[in-house]
């Protein structure tokens, strides 16, 4: 089965040739059935590599197309890499992916641009698969710029308004500045190691020694990448204005599997990380930064995407938390879960905004369970698992995130409750607004209330019953599991354990972390419950006043303003005094000045000729003495 | 002898020189001329170049000082009245004159003060000139033949009168 | 006559130098477009007599000869410039060269 | 044998075509093209990949006393560069074809004397030879800007002519130079010119002209003024020429003359022509974001583009060079595609004013996603042309200083913000009037459209054929450097 791993990246690429070139001309139900089959035969076919490599000895495979790029010692080849962290990768992609597709079939159908929507999903998945198959640098960077391209082309699916245009481009703008140093760092790689396939380079690097400036600079080059991609602190503004785009495209790329880009490649090249411990402290204390920062901001949030979109960011906040304090597993077993349950509560949220007829803000919902009973029991499910309540299978990856973190350092395992309380304080809120208490809508909403068609409640039941038990596949000895998953991605991280030194936690101080942890949780969920459910309070709605941490907290601490006013407005301002002053009044002046020069010049020689025969046989006199004078002496 | 009769024309070649450029009257400047034409003939006479001497007064006496005095009778311009450039440009072009004449006495200092003897004196003839006039310079002869023509043509043609501009 | 001339040659050079500076003198200072043709006269004349002195010096005939072309040019020369000098004193009544400045920027 | 016929074919089509009167001159245009890109594929198929010098030489005494003689060939770089006006040219006379100038014969004929410089510069073995068709390739496009330009055609094409006119005269100087500088019966062979071995001293003095004229032909950033006046004035053909395949005059002779005769010149000032190339890039590309018209947009995102090469000629690597020839073509191939485009915008709606067009996508949705990829292989998206090149010329770039390959890297981000930002106001949002009744591609355009597309995908997947072409005189150049630079 592995030898056919390229079929995995082909069949999204021909459903998106197919659908792309010919979609005009065959129906919607076509179109979206393709689109859906194409995703479903590379889960097949991804799944029998899962089993293959399961049962069988060879842990890592590599297949090799052919030849992309040489220029003397360079060399680089389209090659796939089948190992158990990609693997894993693509069984979440695809079968994410899948399930959105079937949830959009529905979710999309009375859109125009229905065809077009769906090859722009299968393009995603292609690149996204590329970008997890590479087995080297580039082909990832490849798949990396890829998958901004197609967000651009989703987020900015709905072209008529310009703000969803606006909101697409920054999206790119953004990717592509965390991208440069992407590249600088590939570059880096090749310089260092000669080469940037992913086996030379971790092979040749084990024997360079622990904080090399080189690999520390590589590894924070990748990093800068993996923040623009994920959206870590300073690079993270993009992903709240990528709601603009439709649901699914939110759960797909914005919460399943794009943003987990930045940690996939980190865990791809733990190796690098593991070697320099000053980049690893930096990776955590952003991830822990921004997990309490999104979660900050998402408590206040109005609108129910912003909300899952802040939460995204603050769960990614984790995963990077987990890579930095070295617990790689940890961070691919939430990145799994999450991208469970977050695509799950996303892809509720979508069916609530199908029912409400395109109304996101949760202060004019309300009363939707009766209404909309399968939504509201897998959106419990999902609120439930992100708030990290045992046996949900948030508690499991962000339990063992949060013991790594103390074993690294007690003060991020503080940011990591705080952030984790915050969560589920506004994961309930976002629930019981939504779903308890009286319908604050329209009546013309409420007359249309109804429950989401089949196509979009099947991946919601599936996405709830993975978001409930995909905990147990990493249960902690502990707890007296054997954690599956980490035995499954050993031969990935082997090497970096050797290098990387964690220290361990006794039994005692695991179970007294656990104990704390959930006993907070569920005294914010009482608390969250009976503000919001027993004496149902409502939001205030934007005018009247709110105390000042409350609207700078509400207005995002302000941080799109900051950028604009640093970066957006300064270089609109210098480009035009650019133009304006230095281009044309000073280079183009210098130029058409030697021009004016040279008409001087000839100016004033042309008053030599005077008409005076007298003057010119004298002039003729001067130059001839000048003449034999200088040439005697 | 010699001596005495160079420096005698000298002399006499360099003070009619004088007349000519500075004096008043047009007329009296060429017939100094004239007069230095005839001492540069002396000249000529003692460098034993007997024919070229007797062509020079022929040539520059007889006819080129006769066609001056000719137009300048023509155009009766021997009054008085002649218009004076300003002195500041008269000591300027004296000036200039001199630095001339010191830039050509300044190339001599470096050559050797060799007394001037005549190799074979009898090239001055006419028999030898007209030889070596009608071997080596044939086509130079040929070329001035041209020149003078084209000279006598031009000058006709310039001062006719023009008869068609008038009407 | 064929005496050993005992004229140093220096003496010829510093005499025809000094006719050809009296003549470019006399260029310079006379107004009178004929006192100029004069004064070219002149200084054709001091290079003629620089010219036999040296032929007569080398012995060597074309030094003459070369005196004749010289005069033929001389000749061509003023008879050309009198008729525009004739033509021009036809139309502005005057010899005067800086009156003619028409030739300017 | 095919290097001259590749040379004189469109010499001789173009004089024919000056005497064809009528509307078949735009066939008999097309076709001279087509034969003409038809020789270049077979001398691509006859091509031999393994050798570094130059095929199909041929070399006939020409000055015979200056021992000058005409000799032309074609190696790697030089095929790869034939290969890109070979195929550009067909291209543009078939987007010229469609709207229609006065009398058109002289314009197709002036395109055709045009490709005869141009192939001339590319295919030139001898220095003389070189510079004799850099001005001849400087003619055509002036008389094609003077004629059929725009408002001020007269002052803009007569400081272009004079601008590039001084740099080559430079170029000229320095050539003489290093013309005595050859053994006894001098010669301007370039192979001789490349065993010269000049001193450190000459090598650093004799640098500047030729970088002097280079600069300002790429254009490099303090001689680059003319560039946008004329880019915009000239007709659009006359456009395509020039940014498509003129530009790379440039860079082409810093990669033939400049570095392996003065490689240690280049190696002393090398960082100064870095640092000039790599502010140029980042000022004309803030230029570019402040434009309100479209062609001059372009026109400022192609001088950036083309201000990168030279960051990476510069920088004088492997990756830097093959980088460089690579990005060459693809630059040629997507700025000719991004003029093609406003040249649409301009025939349907007479305007090239960015904020009076708008929400084309929804009258004309193929004609918006071919312009999306063209943009998008302009601003080096990975499988599209514009990345190959891009990459290995920061990697070039790199190998020469951190810093400035950073800075470099700037214009990747810098041309996303303007060319997403003319994109979304041109093609995205509502329509406004003028976009109001824009009809899609029509098959001549498609006929254009889709062969360029398919060429931006094909060398974004599968560079190798034409890497390979450039790889060995690649090769052969930096070993010319490394032995004499160690």
């Amino acid at each position: 089965m592995k030898e056919l791993v390229w079929l995995v990246p082909l069949f999204p690429l021909i459903g998106f040739l197919i659908i792309g070139l010919f979609k005009n001309n065959f129906s919607k139900k076509l179109a979206g059935t393709i689109a859906s089959g194409a995703i479903l035969a590379s889960f097949t076919v991804s799944l029998g590599i899962f089993i293959e490599l399961l049962s069988g000895a060879e842990k890592t495979f590599t297949y090799t197309l052919f030849d992309w790029i040489t220029s003397g010692d360079f060399s680089v080849a389209i090659a796939f890499l089948v190992d158990p962290l990609s693997s894993i990768m693509l069984l979440i992609i695809t079968g994410v992916g899948f399930l959105i597709h079937l949830y959009s079939i529905g979710y999309m159908h009375d859109d125009e641009g229905y065809a077009k929507f769906f090859s722009y999903l299968n393009l995603f998945v292609f690149f996204m698969l590329l970008l997890v198959l590479g087995n080297n640098y580039l082909l990832m960077f490849a798949g990396w710029e890829g998958v901004g391209l197609a967000s651009y082309l989703l987020i900015g699916f709905w072209f008529k308004n310009q703000s969803y245009n606006d909101a697409a481009k920054k999206a790119f703008i953004v990717n592509r500045i965390g991208d440069l140093g992407f590249v600088l760092g590939i570059i880096l790689i090749f310089i260092t190691f000669g080469s940037i396939n992913y086996a030379d380079v971790f092979g040749s690097a084990m024997s360079h020694p622990s904080n090399e400036p080189v690999i520390v600079l590589i590894t924070l080059l990748l990093f800068v990448g993996a923040m623009g991609k994920s959206a870590q602190i300073p690079l993270y503004t993009w992903l709240p204005d990528a709601m603009a785009g439709p649901t699914p495209v939110s759960a797909l790329i914005h919460a399943a599997t794009m943003v987990t880009a930045g940690v996939y490649m980190i865990a791809r090249s733990n190796v690098l990380y593991s070697l320099s411990p000053t980049t690893l402290t930096i990776v955590a204390i952003v991830g822990a930064v921004t997990a309490v920062f999104a979660a900050t901001i998402g408590i206040l949030q109005n609108d129910i995407k912003k909300v899952l979109a802040y939460s995204t960011v603050s769960q990614l906040g984790y995963m990077f938390l987990a890579m930095g304090v070295g617990a790689f597993t940890g961070g691919i077993f939430h990145l799994a879960t999450h991208a469970f349950f977050k695509a799950l509560l996303f892809l509720g949220a979508g069916s609530v905004i199908h029912a409400m007829g395109g109304e996101q803000d949760i202060r004019k919902m309300g009363g939707l369970k009766k209404y909309l009973p399968i939504t509201y029991m897998t959106f419990l499910i999902g609120t439930i698992a992100i708030s990290g309540i045992p046996p949900f299978s948030g508690f499991f990856s962000k339990d063992e995130i949060l013991a790594h973190a103390f074993a690294a350092n007690p003060l991020l395992w503080i940011l990591g409750i705080a952030g984790s309380i915050m969560t589920a304080f506004y994961m309930f809120r976002l629930f019981y607004l939504t779903f308890s208490g009286t319908f604050r809508g329209t009546e013309h909403q409420k007359h249309h209330l109804h429950e989401s068609p089949s196509t979009m409640t099947i991946p919601l039941i599936v996405l709830a019953v993975l978001a409930a038990l995909a905990g147990f596949i990493g249960v902690p000895e502990v707890l007296g599991g054997s954690h599956l998953l980490e035995h499954f991605l050993d031969p990935v991280f082997e090497d970096s354990k050797l290098i990387l030194f964690t220290n361990h936690l006794s039994h005692s101080t695991e179970y007294m972390l656990m104990g704390t942890a959930v006993g907070i949780l569920i005294l914010v969920i009482l608390f969250a419950r009976n503000k919001y459910f027993t004496n149902n309070e409502i939001p205030k709605s934007d005018e009247d006043k709110k105390s000042v941490f409350a609207n700078l907290v509400y207005n995002k601490y302000y941080v799109d303003e900051i950028y604009d006013a640093i970066i957006v407005k300064p270089l609109d301002f210098l480009s035009g005094v650019f133009f304006k002053f230095f281009e044309l009044k000073g280079i183009d002046s210098i130029v058409n000045s030697t021009g004016k020069l040279v008409i001087g010049l000839s100016d004033t020689f042309r008053r030599l000729q005077t008409g005076h025969v007298g003057f010119y046989i004298f002039m003729m006199v001067i130059s001839i003495v000048a003449i034999l004078f200088f040439n005697l002496i | 002898m010699t001596q005495y009769a160079f420096y005698f024309l000298a002399f006499v070649s360099i003070l009619c020189a004088l007349m000519v450029v500075f004096s008043k009257n047009p007329i009296h400047s060429v017939l100094y001329l004239v007069l230095t034409f005839f001492s540069i003939a002396g000249q000529y006479l003692l460098l034993n170049a007997q024919f070229l001497a007797v062509v020079h007064i022929v040539v520059y006496s007889g006819a080129i000082m006769v066609l001056f005095l000719f137009v300048l009778m023509l155009l009766n311009l021997n009054t008085e009245a002649e218009p004076q450039k300003s002195t500041w440009l008269k000591f300027a072009a004296v000036i200039s004159g001199g630095l001339l004449l010191i830039t050509f006495v300044a190339s001599l200092k470096g050559s050797e003060n060799m007394a001037l003897v005549q190799k074979n004196p009898e090239i001055g003839l006419t028999a030898n000139l007209g030889k070596i006039l009608f071997n080596e310079f044939a086509l130079p002869f040929e070329i001035s033949s041209i020149l003078l023509l084209s000279a006598m043509v031009g000058a006709v043609m310039l001062s006719q009168k023009e008869k068609e501009a008038k009407q | 006559m064929n005496a050993l001339q005992s004229v140093p040659l220096n003496h010829y050079i510093l005499l025809s130098a000094m006719l050809f500076a009296i003549g470019v003198i006399g260029v310079l200072v006379r107004r009178n477009a004929i006192i100029i043709f004069m004064c070219i006269e002149l200084m054709l004349n001091a290079v003629n007599l620089l010219m036999v002195a040296f032929s007569a010096h080398h012995g060597d005939g074309s030094g003459q000869v070369f005196v004749f072309f010289i005069m033929a040019v001389a000749a061509a020369e003023v008879a050309v410039g009198l008729a525009i000098l004739i033509m021009i004193h036809r139309n502005s009544k005057t010899t005067d060269i800086d009156f003619l400045n028409k030739l300017k920027f | 044998m095919i290097t001259s016929a590749l040379l004189f074919f469109p010499l001789l089509a173009g004089i024919a075509l000056f005497f064809v009167k009528g509307e078949q001159v735009k066939k008999l245009a097309l076709s001279a093209a087509l034969i003409e890109f038809f020789i270049s594929l077979v001398a691509y198929f006859q091509f031999d990949k393994a050798i570094a010098n130059a095929q199909f030489a041929m070399s006939t005494p020409w000055v015979k006393s200056l021992g000058i003689n005409f000799s032309i060939g074609m190696d790697g770089i030089s095929f790869l560069l034939v290969l890109l006006t070979t195929f550009l040219l067909p291209l543009i006379i078939l987007s010229a074809n469609r709207n229609t100038y006065k009398n058109p014969s002289s314009l197709y004929a002036l395109m055709l004397l045009m490709q005869f410089g141009l192939i001339g510069v590319f295919t030139a073995q001898d220095a003389f030879v070189f510079y004799i068709f850099w001005e001849i390739a400087l003619l055509p496009i002036y008389f094609i800007a003077l004629l059929w330009g725009g408002a001020e055609k007269v002052r803009i094409t007569f400081k272009f002519f004079i601008y590039t006119l001084a740099g080559s005269l430079l170029m000229l100087t320095a050539l003489i130079y290093l013309y005595f500088q050859t053994p006894a019966p001098h010669t301007f062979d370039l192979q001789t010119l490349y065993t010269l071995h000049l001193s450190q001293g000459q090598q650093n003095w004799i640098f500047w002209p030729f970088f002097i004229a280079f600069a300002i032909k790429m254009p490099v950033f303090p001689f680059h003024s003319w560039l946008a006046d004329t880019y915009t004035d000239a007709p659009m053909p006359g456009t395509m020429l020039l940014s498509g395949i003129m530009s790379k005059m440039g860079v082409y002779g810093a990669i033939r003359l400049l570095l392996p005769i003065a490689p240690l010149g280049v190696q002393n000032w090398g960082t100064t022509a870095i640092v000039l190339a790599v502010i140029g890039v980042l000022y004309t590309s803030l230029l570019a974001m402040y434009q309100k018209d479209y062609k001059r947009l372009v026109a400022y995102s192609s001088a950036a583009h083309v201000g990168l090469i030279a960051a990476g000629v510069f920088a004088m690597n492997h990756q830097g060079l093959s980088g460089a020839v690579i990005q060459m073509v693809a630059h040629g191939i997507s700025a000719f595609g991004l003029f093609f485009v406003i040249d649409i915008l301009f025939l349907r709606t007479g305007t090239r004013q960015i904020n009076e067009l708008g929400g084309l996508r929804l009258v004309a949705p193929n004609f918006a996603t071919a312009a999306l990829i063209i943009l998008l292989s302009s601003i080096a998206l990975p499988l599209t042309s514009g990345f190959i090149g891009e990459f290995l010329l920061l990697a070039g770039i790199y190998q020469y200083s951190g810093m400035l390959a950073a800075f470099g890297g700037l214009t990747t981000i810098l041309g996303a913000v303007y060319m997403l930002r003319s994109y979304q106001s041109a093609f995205l949002g509502d329509h406004t009037t003028v976009s109001s009744n824009f009809s899609d591609l029509v098959k001549e355009e498609k006929l254009i459209i889709v062969p360029l597309i398919l060429v931006i995908f094909f060398i974004g997947i599968y560079p190798k054929p034409l890497m390979e072409i450039a790889e060995p005189s690649v090769k052969q150049l930096i070993s010319i450097i490394e032995l004499s630079v160690k």
